[in-house]
Order: C-alpha cells, then structure tokens, then sequence
C-alpha cells in the first residue's frame, strides 16, 4: 500500500464506496485514493482485482519489493497475487477491460460533469502525463465510481455544468462519492443520490456550482443492517 | 477468488436456451466439450434451433454431429467441415445453413468480440468468393473487407486442466479457438479434463483467465472410444 | 506420417520440391502430398514446421497416436513435435501467416492459372469441404510452392489459362513442382523454370493448354553439386 | 531449430540502423530491454534520429530516458509519460515530437501490425481529444474510429527466460507489451534474464513462439542498482 496516513474523511469517503463494491467483482483502482479501497471493503466482499499492466487477482503491496520486482502494479507499486492470479499481456489485460468483463473502475477525477463526463488525465499546459488506461477504463468499464474529496483546497467541487478540461470519457461516470454526498448518474444527469449524517443538503452539494436534481427520498448512507 | 465448479447439468440449464448462439470449442477432437455438447443431444427437445460456431462439423456420430443429426441446429458458422460428409449432405440439401470464414479471420473475428473491437478490416478473400457481398474500405489506396466481430450467448470449450476459480490450461494442440471463444460469450461454460484447487495453476501460465469464465464442471470420459 | 506408397513420379517430384526448402525456413504442409516432403528434404536442412491448428516444430507421426492424440495436426494425425516446438492458439498460428514469419507453404491444388491464381478449396457441388486456413497460407506465405502430378487420370496438367473453379487466392503461387516441370511465376506470370532429364520440353508442357513462356536456358533438375 | 544466441553487439549492430522505428518493451521498469538500450546510448552517434514505441517514457537516469536526453530520439510513441518529468520538459519545449495513444490500442495497434491486420475500428476516445484528425467509419449508425497498424524495424524486448531457439518467457508483470512488440517488427532482438537450452521450456508455456525471433542476447545485470 502507498504510504501515507488517511485523514478522517477520505476513511469515511472510501468506506461509503466500499459499499458500492458488491461480492464477486472484478475492480480496476486508479493511482492515489483508489489504492486504498481494499482496506475499506465490507467483511466477505470477495473481490478480485485488475491491474491493467496485466494481472487479475492483486494483493495487498509487497514491503520488501522494489521498481524492480517481477509484480508491480500500474503505478509502479511492488504487489503481491492471491491464489488464482493469473498473469497476460497488455492485450488481454485491455480485451478484459473493453470486452465487458470489468465490472468496475475507481478512479479519481479533476472534474465531474453534469451528464457524467470524466476529465482526469490532462492539464493543457500544466500536467501531461498521458492517459495511460484511463481512457478504456472510464469507457469500457461496467461501473465507473469515482471518488474524491467533497471540495478541492479552493473550496471548489469537482461536480460542474461542463468540463472545462479535456475529456478522458464522455458521459462515463455512474456514481460519484465524497465524504458529504453521493451521486448517481440516472437518464443522463448526474443527482444527489446520499448524504453523510453529519451532513445537511446544503453542505452536501456546497462548491458546486451546477443545478444537481435532488429527490426527496434518498438512500441511507450506512448500510441497511 | 469465487468457487466455480459445479455440474454439466446445473450449467447448461442455467445458461442454455433453444435459439442461442453457442460458440463450441474444438479443431478435430482437440479442445472438444464432449460432455456438455452429449448433455445437450441427450435433452435435444430443450435445446434447438441453435447457431453454432465452431471450427469444424466434428466427424459423423461425434461432438457436434449429434445435435447437426438430431435437428438442434439452424445454421453452423465454421471454417471446414470435411471430415463430417453427413454434414456437407445436411448443408447441400438445405436442411442446414451453413457459413464458411477463412479459418485465421474466424478467429480474428471472436476475438474482435471478445475484445471489445467492432470490427478489423482485412485483405484475406479479397479477389475470391468470399469478398462477395462484403462491405469495403478503402485505405492508403487499397481496397479492405470490414470483418465485424462475432459474439455468442454461451462457449462451450474443453480444457485439461481448470481451477475451482475458472482458470484453464491446454495440453498439446488442444488450446486451437477455445481461449477466444472463452473472451467471446456472455457466458462460458469450460469443461474440464482434471479440475485442481485454486492457485495450482502458475500464474505465467495460465492460458484463460478466469475473469472470462462462468462455472467449470468435469468432463466425462470421451464417448467415441468405440469408433 | 500418412499411410500411403508413393510412386516413383510422388518421390521424383518431392524431392525436387525439397530442394525449394531452404535451411531455417518455416514452413507449413497442406494435405496429402505435403505431407510427405520432410522425408525428402536434402540432408542438414534444418526447417520448422508450422501446423495451422497451433504449434510450430511439428516432428514425425506418431504412430501410437490416435485422433484423440493430445498433438495432432490440422489434417488429424497424431505427431509428434522435435526440441524448441511452441504450441499455441489459433490466432497465433495466423498471426504468424498474416504476419509474414511463414517463409513457405507447400500445397496441393485442383488449378493453377497462368497468372498464378490458385483453386484448391472447392468444386461447387462436387466437394465443399470449406476452405479451412487455406485462402491465408496461400495468400500471406511469404512464398507458395504448388506440388502435384503432372497429369491428372483424364490427362490434364494443372497449368491453366484461368481457373474455372472458385480461387483460394489470386496471383500466389510463386513455384509448381511437378514430376516433370519446374513453373516459376515472373514478373506475374508463371514460366517453365525447369525440366526433369527424362523429360523433354514437349512433355513438360504436356497436358497444359496454357501458352506458358518457356526462355531458352532453364535451371538444372538436380542440385549443383 | 536454429540456434538464435548471438551478443548485444552483435545484434544491435546488424539489425539496428539510425533513423529506425524501434519498438522497445516494458511497463515501469518490468520487460524493459536495459541491457540493449545502454549499447545503442554508449553508441550515440552510431544510432540517431530514433523513432521510439514504448509504453512509457522510463524515469529519469534509467532505460531509453538515456536516449532521449542524448538527442538520440526524434519520436516517443507512448501511452504514459508521468514518470520521467524531465521528458515532459523535452516535449513540452518542443524538442522531441511525442504521441500519445490509450494504452490498450497502443497494444491493439501493435498487435495488429504482428498480425498482418491493416487497421481495426474502436469506439475508444470518441468525444476526447484523440479523435481528432482520425478517418471514421460508420457501422450499423454508429461512428468508429479507424486505428490502423503499427509496425517497427527492430524490437528490443526483455525476457527472464529464453532458449536458445528464441522461444521466450515471462515473469509477473514483465510481460505487458513485450510479447505484441515481438511479433510486430522486421527483426526481433530478445535480451533473457536467463538463457536455456532449447526444448527447456515446456512447449504449451513459451509466451513468444522462436519463430517470430531473430536473435537472443543475454541480459547484464540492472544498471540502475545505485538509484
């Protein structure tokens, strides 16, 4: 696992996604928050995961590997394999992705739009690492969750009318999660879907600056016992 | 990893219906589900008007010329089928539609399926019959046939060796369309010559991965010995 | 190997057909005749066979085989494969013809055309056996060599102005061996190359109602020494 | 089989020319050809004017970054560059032209130029910027973009176990884009970890069949042990 220590809300924002992971799954995480979701999973939820450099069944991370061990993740991460990992290639790592048999990807995001369009791959002058995966990832998988922290160090959301920057996948993004709120993209828009209990509609859909519809009955944000 | 095993019978009643396209394993008798392809003969009035696609049309009294015989199937996409005389008889009476691809863009075109590709374009046929009728693009001043890809409801394949995940292996020639087909179908029913614990298998060398497969159940003993 | 006693003529003609088999060459063998070219390769010619079904360094029959046999090739039989052999799946195999690795594919043929089209996967109503991976051996093989009787049992060469029959593939054949007559396509059209001592240009042009040009200094039949 | 074993000298000097296409292996540091990337940097004047396909632009002081700060690249061909800032710098100054292709059609492009497929249509990146400038083809009312083939002059790839026929082996992770590489250039070098003797590694596990191999050339030891 990266190192680095969970502030309270990023725990509370991976849990309520933990619970977006249903048994059974095959998940691809994207660099950074995504990494740590496996701690985060409900007990029981047998999950395999993808790493699009080519593998399915990821472990936890492996401490006494290096850049140079034979199983890194996409990241460049030392790992360890469950029993029934399988190893391939680029071409079957992306076939899985494309083909229909990823049933979710988690990935971080610069912004959100209404209609669920995912831009998180380039900063026109500023960040230009490539897409990498991301592109077949947001578009291929069955799910994209994305997840982030409610508000950026501007204050701002990451939910907007429109993307401003280039786009990694248009109307991609099935659900967003952040410590306040949930949303869910339902006939094309994304809406309000969950609020934090510490959290009021108000909080929930602060820093954003886009007309999100908001039903009356939500989902509890806690699992039904 | 889940726990895939279970029975012929439980797989093919989940996931088999009359009037699917069932992609089937095999070139020769290397790769053949014979025991889910009998389990399908043997209930023949719950299984018709079936599409097949498979390599070739099994010699008579084998494999798929058990549901070819008893009327299951409507039409067999494939890429040779001159080992099942019966079969050519069936085709060229009209009893059974039949189409032939050439059999390295058969495979190209399952794959495409399996990998999410829409289409390949290619120069194989072109300047025979088998360009007929096919759509074209034209490319840096070459004339190409666009190959869409080709998906199933359900692949029957027949593996040496699986794990309980799904996780399956081949032996000598035997591996021939069945990988593909394995990425291909909504459902993948691999059948199992030897079936071992979960993590037996090395990891390298795994030939499906069992992301791509359903349930695996054991494959009987082969019904031809007394051919 | 297929069980089957071969004429003199059979051997006469696959020996100088394994003389078009060059050292390192990977090489597939269509049906019948084909088959019998190992045998009369020249000594120290070390060549990889290809079998379409998904292996290459296919070795000897196997005589304990049966076509149930773990490694058969694509015509059924049992085989055995040498030191080095690969096995593989079908789009492989096809990869490797596409792809330009098969140096040659050595097969049989119902007509050859002046132009070097070849017919050798149908005779509608007659025999539709479908064209299994002949069209891409015969199209993508980096070289074709057609081997087959001079004659056929009504007398007729293979050599033809244009093929009646369906074409596995237009202008291939670059080599047609007989037991008579060495034909090289040039400059697209196929030419007499070579005559057997015991045969004269008249009967090497024998049963060909095809104008075939046929230049004044021809090959030797044997190998220079 | 033939025997492929020959040195790095020997191989990058009778395949490897100035202003090639190479195609070099590797995700992260895994299946990435140090050994042969470090003879055509200690040979900079011998091999300029590059054009790179790669996965990635390696991090700074290790792998074909050596290359790109000596000038000895025209053209990267990538998917992800986030690791070698000092690449990013180059691109963004204009001094090395990169493209960027998402990373599984990178592999389908590649893998297509290996496999004699002039093109194949997707629908990955359709509305993004990678659309832009593409040829489209309209099938069954839906717009694909066409991606033709990618192909190379010379691949260097690295293996962890090879025989000396060429028939390669990978461990883990290393294997991402080497073996698709391997298929898809005029000549390919594989540098092994290990190398064994022909018939060594078992027939149905060799992840790149000796046939689409030119030479083998034995791996020295990782050169970035001080980073």
């Amino acid at each position: 696992m990266a190192k680095r220590e969970l502030t309270s809300g990023e725990h509370t924002l991976l849990e309520r996604a933990g619970r977006e992971v249903k048994h059974g799954m095959v998940v691809n995480l994207g660099i950074g928050l995504p990494q740590f979701l496996p701690e985060h999973l409900p007990a029981n939820t047998d999950v395999t995961f993808h790493s699009e450099n080519g593998f399915v069944g990821m472990g936890e991370g492996n401490p006494e590997g290096t850049p140079d061990s034979d199983v890194i993740d996409a990241g460049g991460r030392a790992c360890k394999v469950v029993p029934g990992a399988a190893f391939f290639d680029s071409l079957t790592s992306f076939a899985i992705v494309r083909g229909g048999n990823l049933d979710l990807a988690v990935l971080g995001a610069f912004e959100v739009s209404l209609s669920g369009d995912l831009a998180n791959w380039k900063i026109p002058g500023k960040l230009t690492p490539g897409m990498g995966g991301g592109m077949e990832l947001a578009q291929k998988a069955n799910h994209v969750l994305v997840i982030s922290h409610h508000l950026d160090k501007r204050g701002r959301g990451k939910l907007v009318p429109q993307c401003s920057l280039p786009l990694t996948a248009p109307a991609c993004v099935g659900t967003l999660v952040t410590e306040r709120a949930v949303f869910r993209r339902i006939d094309g828009r994304m809406h309000l879907a969950s609020i934090h209990p510490d959290f009021d509609r108000k909080s929930a859909l602060e820093g954003i600056n886009a007309d999100v519809p908001t039903p009356d009955v939500l989902e509890p944000w806690e699992a039904t016992p | 990893m889940l726990d895939r095993g279970t029975t012929v019978e439980k797989a093919v009643t989940s996931y088999v219906r009359s009037g699917q396209t069932l992609m089937v394993g095999g070139f020769g008798r290397g790769g053949v589900p014979f025991t889910t392809i009998k389990y399908l003969a043997d209930n023949a009035t719950d299984y018709r008007n079936l599409t097949l696609i498979k390599n070739d049309a099994n010699e008579p009294g084998i494999g798929i010329d058990l549901l070819l015989k008893q009327g299951q199937v409507k039409k067999l996409i494939a890429t040779h089928i001159g080992l099942n005389p019966d079969f050519i008889r069936q085709m060229n009476d009209g009893e059974i539609e039949c189409e032939l691809i050439p059999q390295g863009i058969f495979a190209e075109k399952i794959r495409a399926g399996g990998a999410g590709i829409p289409a390949i374009l290619t120069d194989i046929g072109l300047g025979t019959e088998v360009a007929h009728g096919k759509a074209t693009y034209e490319m840096e001043g070459k004339t190409l046939l666009v190959e869409p890809c080709m998906r199933g409801d359900v692949a029957l394949i027949c593996a040496d060796i699986a794990d309980n995940a799904g996780n399956a292996w081949w032996r000598g020639s035997n591996r021939n369309m069945c990988v593909v087909m394995g990425t291909a179908c909504d459902r993948v029913i691999v059948e199992a010559k030897q079936i071992v614990e979960t993590g037996n298998l090395k990891a390298e060398d795994i030939h499906l991965p069992s992301v791509f497969v359903d349930v695996v159940v054991p494959a009987g003993p082969l019904p031809h010995g007394e051919l």
